[in-house]
């Protein structure tokens, strides 16, 4: 249960909340897109340039929200960058929140995973037959809690 | 999880679990508790699981940006899960938490029945329905012209299956039926329902309020669309019900309940849903019930579906054997082999409400009246009728004290 | 009933009343919950409300043929006679025992607003609505062709009264309003409403969610239609609500769910409704949590109006005090002394989620986000609040807390 | 809390119950009523006879259902009788139970008292004009439980 929660805001993640690696966007992206946590208005676009090969060879983000969204985003893109779609397709939410290296709770995992579950309908997409009739994206993508608001 | 805690146990050594049965009533008489149909009580371990939450982690869920909050989801959900495999649901989004069995009909009645009947559609049910699974239907089929139809029973109580397939066909949208009657203790014939319903491209929706502590459910196999029961009637805590719907059917519907929770977007004018099952959760749930659900659910896998079986029916065969001993005492429904563990019946020139409150001074709780089953007993003639229902830890002694309660209020009466 | 039991209290003194209080959190720190808007503690009183209901009489209710049945009965019907008393109403059968807010203003949205409203009539909410008193009456509207209307707010916060003038007339049908808004905090004048209502013959609903636990509720003075809250709020257990609503209103309007004991005579074709409140009561009831609602008014009542609004201003006014002083901290809605004890706010460059997750950190309890009240954030134009929210059991301390733990994310998010 | 229901089914009820005053029709009667109580189908009619005096002259019931409600309904008529009009409006629920002369329960009071209910009802319909602001028989009968039904 209890998850230590001091190490959450780290110089990892406020150096890529302030200091986002490529932020902002590409003139012709091969694929975009736009999602948003309405729980707490977090907004992330995510813009890829995939080469003929089925490379990343660019990733941008741009949004606003949170500093675990935002960070997340800007870490996403760092690491897509030079991966095949091939290899992004195995990428998990699981490693997604490994590379972000602090614990999140469950409640924040949807903040964590807003740009991934961006990539992963955007990797989906760059090959809808084959897919065909494995899981959609949405099936996958699911995070433990379904983050809804009340109160 | 459902590991057997307890590989042989008796009614006697599981009474130790139910706090409330070594209590004395107010007349100073050990309690003999007979009406589990209405509503069983709850072992030890469903009442700490309540208490633990509000003295431990209590707080308003889906919302732990705090660690009580992440607390209560993660029980929450857990129960969800729990609830899910225990009815063997593909996923926990398909589990929605309700108030009871009532409001799970409710919801499917005007969720989808709202949406999906048109003019002339049918909607079929039976003649053994509670009337929580025909007032719902009643009004819809009223508000969308479209007709309810009752598949009639046998003179012993059981469906008739060649009318079934009379009634079925092109216009049929819906089958609703309960798995067991909570008056005659019929068992429904689900696989044939299921295979009714599909053959002709209907719903099928069952009530399992009666049968979901006595037998194992699985809404896979045989397929059903939606699923409803009651926690109260499982040994879990008031104030919480369970809807199971098939995701695509839960997925085209309209929400029913509207407000916090259930909302996507909300704008001046119009709103938008939420994924599910948060679109169908309106409002704060009844959290600590919902998470004592499942400790309830916990504690029956525990018990083991075989040996609930042979409890139940060891009782029920008893019961059978010694009433229909009784002068004028009648049983109505099917042999004790084939039923659930619910024995209703009448004894000549003396009012069920007369017997109830006669047997009750020997500590026997029954009920009596038409057990919300009123076109039910239109059927079988009578306006009302007495009904002993059992649970794990009711004795064969106390199905004895229940017989001689019966014959006692028999010589109260003069009858005798 | 209501004798004042401890005719002088204080945080610390109450605090032990409420076991969870004395809990450390998963991460060793003691609690500081200030998150009382979303759902409130439960004294232990009312925790063993629920439980001695389970381990010593529970059963059905309104069947009691039994012993068991009578008492259980006898409790849930008290618990109605002093939630009656507590609300101000005639009689006890204008008191619907309801799952929540949410299910309480659903069903007058549909019992009432499906009989009553017709195409061109208007219905009045304002801006600072909970999305529970917004989106039923959004779809009854889109049902009805009738048109939903918004009383605007000031730049305070606080209802607009002339464009409250010019916004009734003789289309409204229904004015449904807040008593006090969980987020700004805003105590509305719901003798203004009231006396709106009746010049222009609209009926007026008011969701009492948050006003309920901390300050006198009268339907009478005002007059109102319709009130609603939820038990979960008022220190009662979860699962358990209330509707108030005028005899003849409830008389004339529709059922809502439909089963078990909201009937009089069930055929097959059509049913009558049984009397009130069973008219709007379908099914078993959270048994238990009415009970323990019953307990939780109880101990209101014994800490007493003046006390409790005495304690929660100075908690409040000690906040608006402290909060004020940390740079970029900017609380929506009026002053301290015209608020109820709720404090929103933003903090610049901090985002209210990385806020919360903050102050968890330091064990302190509070919330972030829209807090179903999507419509109001668009006005304030915000997309998302942090807030504190005060109870009985708070202490000044706990403010400080607060307030350190604020200065405390400011410094780890490198804003000082 | 706990009352002694072994004396519930006494001889004075069950006399009553067997051998009920007054059980049939009248050809001719005053006012006559039926009611029935849904929960569990007890029914009776109740016909009075009621000279130019105001006084009941002749009060016969008709009826099935649980002992309970049949005699009472025979020893209502019983009471009734040689009674005015003026006399019985001041007739409450607690002399019906009074009259009974045995506890019941909550739960069984709608028994005990549906032959009453009919009497207030008939006795209230005497003099519509002079009760028209009192209150409504239906205010002034409601027994202490709402004895509906449901499991
Ligand atoms: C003003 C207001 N109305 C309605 C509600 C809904 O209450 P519930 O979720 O208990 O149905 C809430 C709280 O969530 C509220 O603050
Ligand atoms: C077969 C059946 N269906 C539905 C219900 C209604 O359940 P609840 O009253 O818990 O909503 C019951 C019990 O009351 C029942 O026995």
């Amino acid at each position: 249960m209890s998850t230590q929660l001091d190490d959450l805001y780290n110089d990892h993640i406020l150096d890529h909340f302030e200091c986002p690696y490529h932020k902002g966007a590409i003139d012709h992206p091969s694929c975009s897109r736009t999602e948003k946590n309405p729980l707490c208005g977090d907004v992330v676009t995510l813009q890829l340039q995939i080469n003929p090969e089925g490379k990343v060879e660019n990733a941008y983000f741009d949004g606003k929200g949170c500093a675990i969204s935002q960070a997340a985003a800007s870490i996403l893109c760092e690491h897509v960058e030079g991966k095949s779609v091939d290899e992004l397709e195995k990428f998990q939410a699981r490693d997604m929140l490994d590379l972000l290296k602090v614990p999140l709770t469950a409640s924040r995992q949807k903040c964590g995973l807003l740009g991934f579950r961006l990539l992963k309908t955007l990797i989906y997409e760059q090959h809808p037959e084959e897919n065909e009739h494995s899981v959609s994206p949405s099936d996958t993508l699911n995070t433990p809690v379904s983050n809804t608001d009340n109160e | 999880m459902t590991a057997t805690l307890r590989p042989t146990w008796t009614a006697e050594t599981i009474r130790r679990d139910f706090p409330i049965l070594e209590k004395r009533l107010p007349n100073g008489q050990p309690l003999v508790y007979l009406d589990n149909a209405a509503t069983s009580q709850k072992p030890q371990v469903v009442i700490n699981a309540v208490r633990d939450c509000y003295e431990t982690y209590y707080s308003n869920v889906h919302r732990g940006v705090h660690q009580l909050g992440d607390r209560v989801t993660e029980e929450l959900e857990g129960s969800r899960a729990k609830i899910q495999k225990f009815v063997g649901a593909n996923e926990p989004e398909e589990i929605i938490f309700t108030s009871g069995t009532t409001m799970s009909i409710n919801l499917v009645a005007n969720g989808w029945g709202r949406r999906f009947l048109s003019e002339g559609d049918e909607v079929l049910v039976t003649e053994m329905e509670h009337h929580a699974n025909l007032v719902p239907w009643q009004q819809i089929v009223r508000e969308k012209n479209a007709r309810l139809r009752y598949i009639p029973i046998t003179a012993e109580g059981r469906l008739d299956k060649e009318q079934l397939e009379s009634l079925i066909g092109p216009r049929t949208k819906m089958i609703a039926v309960t798995t067991m009657s909570n008056v005659l203790g019929t068992i429904n014939d689900i696989h044939a329902l299921s295979e009714a319903a599909s053959s002709c491209g209907a719903r099928l929706l069952v009530d399992a309020a009666q049968s979901v502590a006595h037998m194992p459910t699985n809404v896979l196999s045989p397929r059903v669309d939606f699923l409803a029961f009651s926690g109260h009637k499982i040994y879990g805590p008031s104030g919480i019900g369970v809807l199971y719907g098939r995701r695509e059917l839960l997925e085209a519907m309209d929400p029913f309940l509207c407000g916090g929770n259930m909302i996507s977007e909300v704008h001046r004018d119009e709103s938008t849903w939420g994924e599910l099952p948060a679109k169908f959760e309106a409002g704060t749930l009844p959290i600590a019930p919902a998470i004592g659900l499942g400790t309830a659910i916990d504690y029956v896998q525990q018990l083991g579906w075989q040996e609930i079986h042979d409890v139940e029916t060891t009782l029920t065969r008893r019961a059978w054997d010694v009433l229909t001993e009784i002068p004028g005492l009648h049983i109505v429904g099917p042999p004790a082999d084939e039923r659930g563990s619910i024995i209703s019946f009448t004894v000549d020139r003396l009012h069920p409400h007369d017997l109830a409150t006669l047997v009750d001074q020997k500590g026997v709780a029954i009920r009596a009246g038409h057990h919300c089953t009123m076109p039910l007993h239109d059927v079988l003639q009578m306006i009302a009728t007495a009904r002993a229902s059992f649970a794990v830890y009711n004795t064969l002694e106390e199905v004895d004290i229940l017989a001689d309660a019966i014959r006692h209020a028999r010589k109260v009466m003069r009858l005798s």
